[in-house]
């Protein structure tokens, strides 16, 4: 891990998860914008990777995260009939109604693994996904040392 | 080896008040690759943008990375600008820091931190982006404007004028829309009729223009420059060629009693009919549902009387498919149904109408040619209530939304209901008065000052019907905050203006996006008003927010600019955002194929010299592609790649964040 | 045979005591067990939610926590403030789980929301599904009712469920079964000035007055309410409003319950039409 | 079983030129191995019983037999399932195969893949999961996150990576499987930890809608790696959410890669 890594909020000691967030270009990140233009303030632990579409979004990203050791993945799109591209949140709905499936089996919980559909319109939505992420993750605790995808050194 | 900038904005205080940027400079300067960092006050300014060419060609930059506001803001600026210097525009790259950071974190040093991530996220992208070359696509110089009132007449024109072919399909038998059934407009009370019908005249003869009245859309597919339209031309049972207008059939046709559309079923029509006099085409079509012939196969009156023998019962829809380069949607409005107010009665008192009523009661050329005469008994009301704001401003029984024109149009009942019944009392219940445009405040004033009308600033609880046949309309008045009571002969909703039934289904055909309140939403509410998110299709008139008459006609003006612009060149150049196949991996599972919203991949046969078949992969097509990579997610040996957002740039963006 | 709980509240002692006959009799007839709630105490009506909020959730809470204590899954609140408050307590409760929290707090009694609230005219509804229907056997013989709901019996459109608060016609359907014509008129949902009936009693007059008029004038026999309030208003003050110059009126209010009874061919007095200001024995010669 | 049928079928097939080879069982030992059949006198080897594991449609597209086609094979109805979805994914033409169709108590004879689909429909519409496989699912549900995660990395941390299971699975046919791919390194190719549960979670993924629950990968994983708890649960899950099963229509669209507006979203906010 690198320096990146958020440290404890000053003061307090209490764990600050890192969650990292695949969103489409045309519903959550105009809807992050929007939280933005309209000064909505939310927990900072969220980084965003920015695609065209959910339907871009290849479940190994989302292995990838977790490899990396994010604490939580959250992934976001527009909402069904919203698509830029007409019907890729479609593709991604299916995509990801089997592969949480399979991570729930193989150990990587709900709780790890958040979905969400933010349009443009929904500043306040975003803002609200990402604080109640970040504390449900917070409540989860750190996934070290259960993740089962975590890339760990030799030993 | 990368040669990467990255050039932090303050955005003025914007970013600087939360973001330490020079820290953020200086972490980024330390990034692997990085080969200058540097922060400025505004980096979209002039000397912003020339420090960035500046480092461009000094440090022979192979990537840059400008950390500012969000790149739906500024990206084009920015890439601009490198393109100017000599680099690659898809070289260029932005971190949100505004949007996504300073504006939405106050902890100084959390929000640098995250910022140093999303800075870091873009250097690793940058690395791996790769030229880029805009497509440019062949554009089809051909218009479709869907919807016949006065937005697309409008919009018609204009392209047509402008030099290029338009194709204006409207659902109902003639062109004229709402526009077609008003009486007079405001703020001048001009007869609506006397300066709409040129123009559906002038539209239905221009060379440059297909008019396709009783005609709907059905399927839309393709993109900006060729969409492939496939239009149903509904059975009119009347040949047009033939057919001179001469309207024998329909003042002999037995069916009388059908309720006329036009006239707000105020009035009859006939089953054979055109839906008033002025109609363009003034060619009347048969209504199947009513019509005798068609529905107990006995009648055939109209068939006897048609001088010409235009009359053909065994009509059939028939279907057209056409290409165009871009299509105006103007498929206009309705009026919300009020029955969901009890307290006005539900909809089942007679003598409580809505505005458009109004308007064919207050029309020389509607049931009562223009006499004011309630529905239930044709007496001359002597007092009229006019209620503003009725299901607009209403989240809880209506819409949430303000429709914009009703105070207005109400304004102007009250003036005419004046002008007709001299001694009659005008009473207008209101929540605000909404009268901005020009000559808008002066004609409401008019109303009340020279015109006598009543304003009443509250809202109405309860109307009945007294077995008198007076209308007991009861509020209160919050200005003088008492309750009033007024024996009313009849009453007029000003009901919300809603967008037409089932325009969410047309959207999803068109592919475009539409709001809670069903209105197609426009590209950006401030820069790009009248054009969507899909490249190609644009807006006119009331199918994105409730609009008067010169607000639609502006629009559909704009949307008109902005299909000659695009029509202007014979080719448009598209972002090079496609999708790419390995053909050496490529194993032919079809799966991209079958998923591609845009039917854009393609069975490709390998073939070697002698014209034998190798094998068969998957291709791209490029003009068709949109660039959403859904292909890309599931193709199972990885054969598919999305250009600026291949897996090695997002893999490099993920790591970053270990 | 069905237990549903009973809340009398403090009118159907008083004022209302017919409501509260005429309620256990057609209860008794439709063989239904209504079981007092135990302690219960007063709803706060009109006056508690003016003063302290706290307050005027407390006292409902309590009486539905007790409810549940008692193994009670429904209680009947003939009382339209009664069941107003009470059920509007309990829709507050299942949207908040802190207020929730904070009243078991103040009344050290658990609730976990499980007791549905009945008025009476959801109680008589569901009487004549199950089986008072087919008791029916002495209709009205066409009496010509208005169907009176004022406003506690119509309105919050999460408190009174599936019907339309500004046209309600949920007492309809039982009128016809009793054998009522019901008469089209429009004052089904004024105010009849219930909570100012002592402090304003002109207010109330000419409220009244307005209401007894529109139902004489679309040729009713007799105006059919469910709520105490408006009952004395409109029964206990046509006198007054006869004196004051306006009437004159002689217009039988009964009670849904009352009504319900006739048909059921229950002895008008068992009922308690005897015991009505304005002489409502004569909608009883009708039933036969 | 009849199988003296199969073989003067199989016999039949190749003298008149109807397949240019016959993939079937014959015996080493013990053991049942593959047997690949050009010489209609050497269809007297051929055999078929309970012992036959194999899924014999996993070789019709390996490139070494792809110039003996039409070749006909001995498939059991898991086997003939996935020559239905390789039919559907463009990987076998209609007349690239015949069928020996089998099951463990009868020779069906020889079909082309519509006849093949109709036996399927006909006589194995709806086979049973795995009895055994669904208990140790659910009580693997029943453990908390940790546990299952804990469960599965001393699972997979048996994986050598020899790819045994992909080698034997028929859906398996890429001819560069992702995790070959280097730029980027997808999934790393060291036999540890979060390689293994990237491999092994992908490769079950890769299954989504096309697994036919033969078995061929866990019994050929020589690790005993127990892979058909993942294939088995992702194949309920498709089941569950769209109601399909796989390999019973030779038009099927795969499950990732089509899409219904009513699609199930619960789990979305």
């Amino acid at each position: 891990m690198t320096q990146t890594q958020p440290k404890p909020v000053e003061g307090t000691g209490a764990f600050d998860p890192r969650i990292v967030a695949f969103v489409c270009n045309w519903c959550t990140y105009a809807g992050a914008d929007l939280a933005g233009t309209s000064r909505l303030q939310y927990a900072p632990n969220v980084r965003i990777i920015k695609l065209p579409c959910t339907g871009r979004i290849d479940p190994l990203f989302i292995l990838k995260a977790f490899e990396g050791g994010a604490d939580a993945v959250l992934v976001s799109g527009c909402h069904p009939g919203d698509c830029h591209y007409t019907s890729g949140n479609y593709h991604a709905r299916r995509r990801w109604t089997l592969f949480r499936g399979l991570l729930e089996l193989t150990g990587i919980g709900p709780e790890r693994l958040h979905f969400s559909w933010v349009s443009a319109a929904e500043g306040q939505k975003f803002a609200d996904l990402i604080n109640d992420v970040t504390e449900k993750v917070r409540q989860a605790g750190p996934f070290e040392p259960a993740n089962p995808a975590r890339r760990r050194p030799w030993k | 080896m990368a040669r990467v900038g990255v050039f932090i904005c303050h955005c003025g205080e914007n970013i600087g008040r939360t973001v330490d940027c020079p820290a953020v400079a200086q972490a980024a300067a330390q990034m692997p690759g990085v080969v200058t960092g540097v922060d400025y006050k505004y980096m979209c300014s002039d000397p912003g943008q020339q420090m960035i060419k500046q480092a461009i060609k000094d440090k022979k930059l192979t990537g840059v990375v400008v950390a500012a506001c969000s790149p739906r803001m500024h990206e084009p600026t920015f890439r601009r600008a490198a393109a100017e210097a000599g680099l690659n525009p898809f070289l260029l790259e932005m971190a949100n820091l505004r949007e996504h950071c300073s504006w939405v974190h106050e902890d100084r040093p959390q929000a640098t931190r995250k910022a140093i991530d999303l800075v870091r996220v873009m250097v690793e992208k940058v690395k791996r982006n790769g030229e880029l070359h805009p497509i440019s696509v062949p554009v089809e110089p051909t218009a479709l404007v869907i919807g016949g009132g006065i937005a697309g007449i409008q919009a018609a024109l204009d392209i047509a004028n402008g030099g290029k072919k338009v194709i204006l399909v409207e659902k109902s038998p003639s062109l004229g829309g709402h526009m077609a059934r008003l009486s007079e407009t405001f703020p001048t009370l001009d007869c609506s009729q006397c300066i709409l019908t040129p123009r559906m005249v002038e539209v239905a003869a221009h060379p440059n223009v297909t008019l396709m009245t009783y005609s709907e859309v059905t399927k839309v597919d393709g993109f900006i420059g060729s969409f492939e339209v496939t239009i149903r031309q509904k059975a009119r049972y009347v040949d047009p060629a033939t057919c001179t207008g001469c309207g024998a059939c329909y003042q002999k046709c037995p069916v009388k009693k059908i309720p006329s559309e036009f006239d707000a079923a105020l009035g009859p029509r006939t089953a054979i009919y055109t839906p008033f006099p002025q109609a363009v085409p003034n060619k009347p079509v048969i209504d199947a549902e009513h019509c005798l012939m068609l529905t107990k196969g006995k009648c055939g009156v109209c068939a006897k009387v048609c001088p010409t023998g235009a009359i053909k019962y065994d009509d059939t829809d028939t279907e057209v498919k056409v290409k165009v380069g871009a299509i105006v949607v103007a498929t206009g409005f309705e009026l919300w149904d009020h029955s969901a107010y009890g307290e006005y009665g539900g909809g089942r008192l007679k003598d409580v109408i809505d505005g458009f009523q109004f308007e064919r009661l207050a029309s020389a050329s509607g049931p009562t040619v223009g006499e004011i005469r309630r529905p239930s008994d044709g007496q001359v009301p002597q007092t009229v209530v006019f209620i503003q704001c009725c299901g607009s401003r209403d989240a809880s029984k209506g819409v949430p939304y303000c429709s914009k024109i009703c105070c207005m149009y109400t304004a102007k009942h009250t003036i005419l209901y004046r002008h007709k019944v001299h001694d009659g009392r005008a009473v207008v219940f209101y929540m605000d008065v909404r009268a901005g445009g020009k000559g808008y405040d002066e004609f409401v004033r008019r109303a009340i000052e020279t015109d006598g009308a009543e304003y009443i600033r509250g809202r109405v609880s309860r109307i009945y019907r007294r077995t008198d046949g007076k209308l007991i309309v009861k509020g209160a008045d919050t200005l003088a905050g008492v309750p009033v009571t007024i024996e009313a002969d009849l009453v007029v909703l000003a009901d919300a203006i809603v967008p037409r039934a089932g325009a969410d289904t047309v959207a999803q055909m068109l592919g475009i996006a539409y709001d809670t309140n069903r209105f197609y939403s426009e590209a950006h509410p401030k820069l790009r008003p009248v054009e969507t998110a899909t490249a190609g299709i644009f807006l006119a008139g009331a199918c994105q927010a409730p609009k008067d008459i010169p607000d639609s006609v502006a629009q559909a003006s704009a949307a008109a600019a902005k299909v000659l612009g695009l029509f202007s060149q014979p080719e448009l150049e598209r972002e090079p955002i496609v999708a790419r196949v390995n053909e050496a991996s490529c194993v032919h599972c079809r799966a991209c194929i079958e998923t591609c919203p845009y039917r854009a991949i393609e069975d490709f046969d390998i073939k070697d010299r002698q014209g034998n078949l190798i094998r068969t992969v998957a291709r791209v097509n490029e003009g068709l592609c949109q660039g959403c990579g859904t292909c890309v997610a599931v193709c199972r040996s990885n054969s598919i790649d999305l250009d600026g957002f291949t897996d090695e740039q997002v893999l490099a963006e993920i790591a970053t964040l270990e | 045979m069905t237990t549903i709980g009973y809340y009398p509240g403090c009118s159907l002692h008083g004022t209302g005591r017919e409501l509260d006959m005429s309620i256990r009799a057609l209860a008794e007839v439709a063989g239904a067990d209504l079981k007092e709630i135990e302690d219960w105490n007063c709803c706060g009506a009109s006056a508690a939610h003016s003063l302290n909020h706290d307050l005027a959730v407390a006292l409902p809470y309590r009486t539905l926590a007790l409810a549940e204590e008692q193994g009670l899954t429904e209680v009947l609140a003939p009382c339209a403030a009664c069941f107003s408050r009470l059920k509007g307590t309990a829709v507050r409760l299942s949207r908040s789980p802190d207020l929730a929290a904070k009243m078991q707090g103040i009344t050290e009694r658990p609730y976990k929301g499980t007791v549905r609230i009945l008025s009476i005219i959801e109680f008589v509804n569901r009487l004549l599904k199950e089986g008072l229907a087919g008791k029916l056997t002495a209709p009205l013989g066409g009496l010509k009712v208005a169907p009176y709901y004022g406003c506690l019996l119509a309105r919050g459109k999460d408190i009174v469920e599936g019907d339309d608060a500004e046209q309600p016609t949920a007492m309809e359907a039982a009128l016809a079964a009793a054998g009522c014509a019901v008469v089209p008129w429009n004052f089904a949902v004024e105010c009849c000035g219930g909570g100012f009936s002592m402090s304003m009693t002109d207010a109330v007059v000419d409220l009244s007055h307005a209401i007894l008029a529109d139902a004489e004038e679309a040729g009713a026999q007799a105006i059919v309410t469910g709520c105490p309030m408006c009952h004395s208003n409109l029964d206990m003050r046509q006198q007054t409003i006869n004196a004051a110059g306006l009437g004159p009126h002689d217009l039988p209010i009964v009670y849904l319950s009352e009504i319900m009874g006739l048909a059921a061919g229950l002895e008008p007095e068992r009922l308690g039409l005897n015991r009505h200001f304005v002489d409502a024995m004569r909608v009883a010669e009708r039933s036969a | 079983m009849e199988i003296e049928r199969l073989r003067t079928d199989a016999a039949a097939l190749l003298a008149d030129g109807r397949a240019k080879m016959v993939i079937g069982f014959r015996t080493r030992g013990q053991a049942r191995v593959p047997a690949f059949v050009t010489d209609p006198e050497q269809t007297a080897d051929l055999v078929y019983d309970a012992a036959c594991r194999l899924n014999l449609a996993a070789y019709l597209r390996k490139t070494e037999l792809l110039r003996f086609r039409p070749v006909a094979v001995v498939a059991r109805p898991a086997a003939m399932r996935s020559l239905a979805i390789l039919a559907a994914e463009a990987q076998l033409a209609a007349g690239d195969v015949l069928v020996l169709a089998v099951d463990d108590d009868a020779y069906h004879g020889v079909l082309d893949l519509p006849g093949t689909v109709a036996l399927l429909k006909e006589k194995y519409a709806d086979l049973p999961h795995d009895a055994e496989v669904l208990k140790q699912i659910e009580a693997i549900a029943a453990m908390t996150p940790d546990e299952r995660a804990a469960f599965w990395t001393e699972q997979f941390a048996k994986c050598t990576r020899c790819y045994a299971c992909r080698a034997a699975c028929p859906m398996c046919y890429c001819q560069r499987c992702i995790v070959e791919k280097n730029v980027p390194q997808w999934i790393s190719t060291a036999a540890r930890g979060h390689g293994n549960y990237a491999w092994n979670v992908i490769r079950a993924f890769h299954l989504a809608g096309r697994c036919t629950e033969c078995g061929a990968c866990e019994a050929a994983c020589p690790q005993g790696i127990p892979l058909m708890l993942l294939n088995i649960a992702l194949a309920c899950n498709v089941d569950d959410a769209f109601g399909t099963a796989a390999g019973y229509d030779l038009e099927a669209k795969p499950v990732i890669g089509s899409w219904s507006p009513d699609d199930n979203e619960d789990f979305i906010r």
